[in-house]
């Protein structure tokens, strides 16, 4: 299986291409630094007792930055939960991320106009989501696509199948992101499937799909335009192949089922290193970028944490409020029982 | 208004009902084939194959993608061929439509039908003749109607494609074709939660849902003739409870039988028993009767009927309350 | 896609093969004229009043009685609820599918010895079951293998693909057959899926397969053959195209959904009639054979009915009995009730 | 004997177990990472990769392939990552695994034990602590035990995996490490079915099981400070449910409360309400309490604590059954 690739792990272009605009290059890595490091301040909130769980990006920035930035406004993203990167890019508030990993209720919710599904839990059920937002589309005859991520564990579920299938059917206007990062939890892909790649599974649906080095943002972007492009007319996998660089959760310790020195050679792999290279080699990174970057990213988080502390979580009574559009008797008595006007 | 069977209504509610571009049927055979009891039968001719689908068989798929559908707008009524395929959906059903208002904080809802023909009678192969509502009764999020009459199933159902909230409507599909009754013919809707007093009573009450409603109006008048007066209570929606007219009932009649075609353990009945118990319980002279389902799987065509509560074990259970004072 | 084929629509042997012998090619059509003859029985008997329901078998005999032919006692089956044919022939008793499509409880219990699992209904369920089953044998060691029959619809379910998978990654001694009958009740197969062939969906896990005519049962037995020596190292996928010439059940009207001209077509390739013609040019059959085939099905029929007719289904209590080794408390008060003996 | 948490407990009846060759594990991640929380730990390295299976990730199949293998005859241990998981696998557990021994007529039938971590109170993700143990207990077939100790872990754990029918073994990860207690190091089993007095009482009865257990103790403790003596039961298995201990509690105490951690409606304390009502409606001298979760889905972390039942809110109902006579 030809994989996409233009950049080597040094960072320099293989082949002749033809580049997107300096600004793109550059967005697309100030977009995965940001990631990076919001990724890295969560986690250390988490060590802190301050979030719940999180689970990181860290590694895998470059496939949901290309992915997030193909799309327009209107169209739809149905991710999982290691999908932070990629939602915020498509106008989720940084402040749901957190308020979502700190264990607050109110997280899932994109504001009017972003179109990014909550936070799915249940391994491949986003899938399916995908699917019938894409029908809906279809059927109102709007333009507007859906992507959705999942991992290579995700593939072994009878959702994803279903999935798949019910999208080459009905020829779906719906990207399907497979972040293929080796593991699921401890299990590797080798466990998971008998087969090398994870595209041999879009042949079984007849399904137009890419390969893609997922550590290769420039790869990935013209991956993922075509992709959306193609999707016009029928659903589109992608196989984005990339490593997890942290622990599956901050409730995970890697070294029971990695060896070291994998994890060293794909750090070799890094998307950013990789990107900040080559934009190097242009001319277009250099430190004072980077401090920029930094600095944006470092009081968006403070402002965000700063925020959130000031507005406390919901309350039980809130979240009983928001299970039907009007509470039945029997809930509604709870609430009020909450509420002390019993 | 005209005389119409629990089939022909639903068919019609579904008729009107997609005169509005946003509500689409989906499902195993509803389009060709009409469904396979026909209750959608014509819909896919007049309001063509992009609105009325026929899926591939995937009950996870046919809910999910339901989900789906209604987070983007649209209203769809997906149909699960007979009730006990629903536990290949069940995710998708139970952790999935029944949180999408509060998981996304409000912004999204999933306000999806999921119709299916249920219940015991008709000598099928297992499986297809399951009673299995208390399952979802335990999942908050969702509403479960169970309409046993021609006029409350297509006002029921018309309520059900209105309501924001993600409805469970079971067909009672041993009584599809067997009773008929006016029914008018523009939509109406008939509220959901709301049970009906079918007949009002002071001696005793029974509460049920579903094809039992039928012929324990017989059960009733028979104690009518001998002087017995027996409260009839449809529930139609078995979630949420109305809680309120069973309470009400129990403390008039202070006798509470249940009777329902689900497995004993953990059925609605359980629940109305413990309510009762939390709420009523000095109204009570007796014990709490439940005449059900046995504890078993629904069992092959040549028991069912000894399996199936029948009026000969209500009214063990009815003389019975009446002895205590 | 390849097809296997043997003969062709008149029954001539197309291409040199080597043949099994005359017994074997006799037994071939005796059994698919036995269950063709038990199936328009129990059809009959529906309509009279005097069965349930019926899933006919009629059209599909070829590759039930090819899969059937080749297993050896010990080996495994775990079928639909159109699959007697298949079931009989690996020792299912006739009395047994009768009692099941009469609604009598006990219908499902294979006799020791005979290893068919009971009908399964939900579809697809019955795939992973044959996954545990092989799982099993290669644990203990064992050389048995097993054998699953599906239809198209099933395909699309998610079990359809659990149950694909683990067998590829555990490389398990299972082989999938799925009878392509070309409808799911009222459902094409172009409707079911994207692809022209099922077997497609073989090679997104890696598996061995086989594409053959299914009313070919030369074809048939050819290939079952084949996959059953091959999956002594690994499932094999098996699509046998074929055609039910009857209703989905005794419910089913197939008006709504078949053009009559289909049927005739189909009619056109019965595997009966082409095998019968194989044998007659060979001289393997004549009218006395064929008179012999009926007059013994048909003693085995009024047999199998005239036992029934005695053995009345067993009661409630029978049937309560049978679902925890021992009764619970709960339950043993009911069976108590029910005997009268509470 | 030595000190052992429910981890430690679980862990050890498991390598016992294994010492037949006829038990396999199964399960996401129990093998080369010892599963999530470390109670496979050691297995694979002891047993080998084909008894102790890491799969990949589907619970349909992981369930499936167990029935599978038990009809077969092996005794395979499945383990569902978080019970929330389990909806997932559903078909196969309610109508596959739960089925087999009539479905065959009893040729065939399905030991297999379905082991998962469920419960409230350790700040997961959605999904990963819920208590839905009543939607199997609508499902004849399946035995459900859910210990609250160290011992009664090893014992249950033990007895299911001889059992011959499927069992549901839900472990209650609040308390997986942080209640210890002696347990002997040899294999024993406790008996399935069987609840436990933990404090014999004559004013009032307690019904729980699994972590409440452990906290009603010290609320027990404090009434019998105050000169009130509060029977506590822990049921230990839910089903089937030890319906004569209930019974007889209630008929000595006259008051009965519920505790449990499942959401309230449909509960398994519906179905115990309901028994009670039905049996012992006479005993009471007030209302049935039941003192559970919400009608909602278990809500995220930060109100978590809220949604669970707690010392205070059980107070509450007990001093108000007290003022019954
Ligand atoms: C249905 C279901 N089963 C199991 C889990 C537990 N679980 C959470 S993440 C995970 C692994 C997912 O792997 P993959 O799909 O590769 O995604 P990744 O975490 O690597 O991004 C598992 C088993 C779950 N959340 N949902
Ligand atoms: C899970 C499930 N969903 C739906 C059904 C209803 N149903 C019974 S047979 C059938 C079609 C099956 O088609 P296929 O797999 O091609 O097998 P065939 O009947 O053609 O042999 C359907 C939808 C079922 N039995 N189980
Ligand atoms: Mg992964
Ligand atoms: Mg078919």
């Amino acid at each position: 299986m030809d994989m996409t690739k233009w950049l080597d792990e040094q960072g320099n272009l293989l082949g002749d291409v033809t580049l997107p605009s300096d600004e793109l290059l550059t967005t697309m890595y100030a977009e995965m630094k940001r990631g990076r490091m919001i990724d890295t301040k969560m986690f250390k909130m988490q060590r802190q007792g301050r979030m719940a769980l999180v689970a990181p990006v860290s590694g895998q920035e470059a496939i949901q930055v290309a992915s997030a930035l193909v799309l327009n406004k209107e169209d739809w993203m149905a991710p999982s939960y290691r999908d932070s990167v990629a939602t915020m890019l498509h106008g989720m508030p940084l402040e749901n991320i957190i308020r979502y990993f700190k264990g607050y209720s109110d997280g899932g919710g994109a504001p009017e106009g972003v179109n990014v599904l909550p936070v799915q839990i249940i391994i491949a059920a986003q899938m399916l989501h995908a699917v019938g937002v894409a029908f809906a589309s279809k059927i109102k005859g709007d333009s507007a696509r859906t992507i959705t991520f999942f991992g290579d564990g995700a593939t072994s579920q009878g959702d994803f199948h279903e999935a798949l299938n019910f999208a080459a059917v009905y020829k779906l206007p719906v990207v399907f992101v497979c972040q293929n990062n080796q593991y699921a939890i401890s299990t590797p892909v080798r466990k998971q499937m008998n087969t090398d790649t994870i595209v041999e599974r879009a042949k079984a649906y007849n399904m137009a799909y890419e390969y893609v080095d997922g550590n290769d943002v420039l790869a990935c972007y013209d991956v993922m335009k075509r992709a959306y492009d193609k999707a016009q007319n029928g659903p589109v996998f992608v196989e984005a192949v990339t490593y997890r660089l942290g622990p599956h959760t901050t409730s995970d310790d890697p070294k029971k089922y990695r060896e070291q020195i994998e994890e060293e050679q794909w750090q070799q792999k890094d998307p950013l290193v990789r990107m900040r290279a080559f934009l190097t080699a242009r001319g277009l990174w250099d430190e004072a970028f980077e401090r920029a970057i930094e600095e944006r990213a470092s009081a968006e988080i403070e402002e965000a944490v700063a925020k959130i502390e000031e507005t406390p979580p919901p309350t039980l009574a809130d979240m009983l409020e928001k299970v039907y559009a009007t509470p039945p008797t029997l809930i509604q008595e709870q609430i009020d029982g909450l509420r002390g006007n019993a | 208004m005209s005389e119409k069977t629990i089939v022909q209504a639903i068919n019609e509610a579904l008729f009107q009902a997609m005169e509005h571009d946003d509500v689409v049927l989906l499902g195993e055979d509803v389009a060709t084939n009409g469904g396979v009891f026909r209750v959608t039968d014509g819909l896919k001719e007049k309001y063509g194959a992009m609105r009325v689908i026929d899926t591939p068989l995937a009950e996870s798929g046919i809910i999910g993608t339901a989900v789906g559908m209604s987070v983007n707008g649209l209203r769809p009524i997906a149909e699960i061929q007979f009730f006990g395929f629903i536990y290949e959906a069940m995710d998708q059903m139970v952790s999935q439509a029944t949180r999408m208002r509060y998981r996304s904080n409000g912004r999204f809802h999933a306000p999806i039908v999921v119709r299916s023909p249920y219940g015991a009678g008709v000598n099928t192969p297992e499986l297809h003749a399951d009673s299995i509502e208390a399952i979802f009764s335990h999942s908050p999020g969702m509403k479960i109607v169970m309409p046993s009459s021609p006029y409350d199933a297509k006002g029921l159902l018309l309520a059900a494609i209105e309501d924001p909230d993600p409805v469970l409507f079971l067909e009672p599909m041993s009584i599809y074709r067997s009773v008929r009754e006016e029914v008018p013919d523009e939509a109406y809707t008939v509220t959901i939660g709301e049970a009906k007093i079918v007949q009002a009573g002071s001696d005793a009450t029974i509460v049920t849902w579903g094809p039992p409603v039928v012929w324990l109006q017989q059960v009733v008048e028979e104690y009518a003739t001998n002087g017995v007066s027996i409260e009839l209570i449809d529930l139609r929606t078995v979630a949420p409870l109305d809680i309120d007219t069973i309470v009400a009932s129990v403390e008039k009649t202070e006798r509470l039988c249940i009777v329902h075609e689900a497995v004993k353990t953990n059925g609605i009945g359980a629940e109305i028993a413990a309510l009762v118990s939390e709420r009523a319980i000095f109204s009570l002279v007796g014990p709490i009767k439940r005449v059900t389902g046995f504890d078993s799987p629904y069992p092959a065509g040549t028991i069912e009927r000894d399996w199936m509560p029948n009026p000969s074990r209500v009214k063990t259970a009815i003389d019975e309350l009446l002895t205590y004072e």
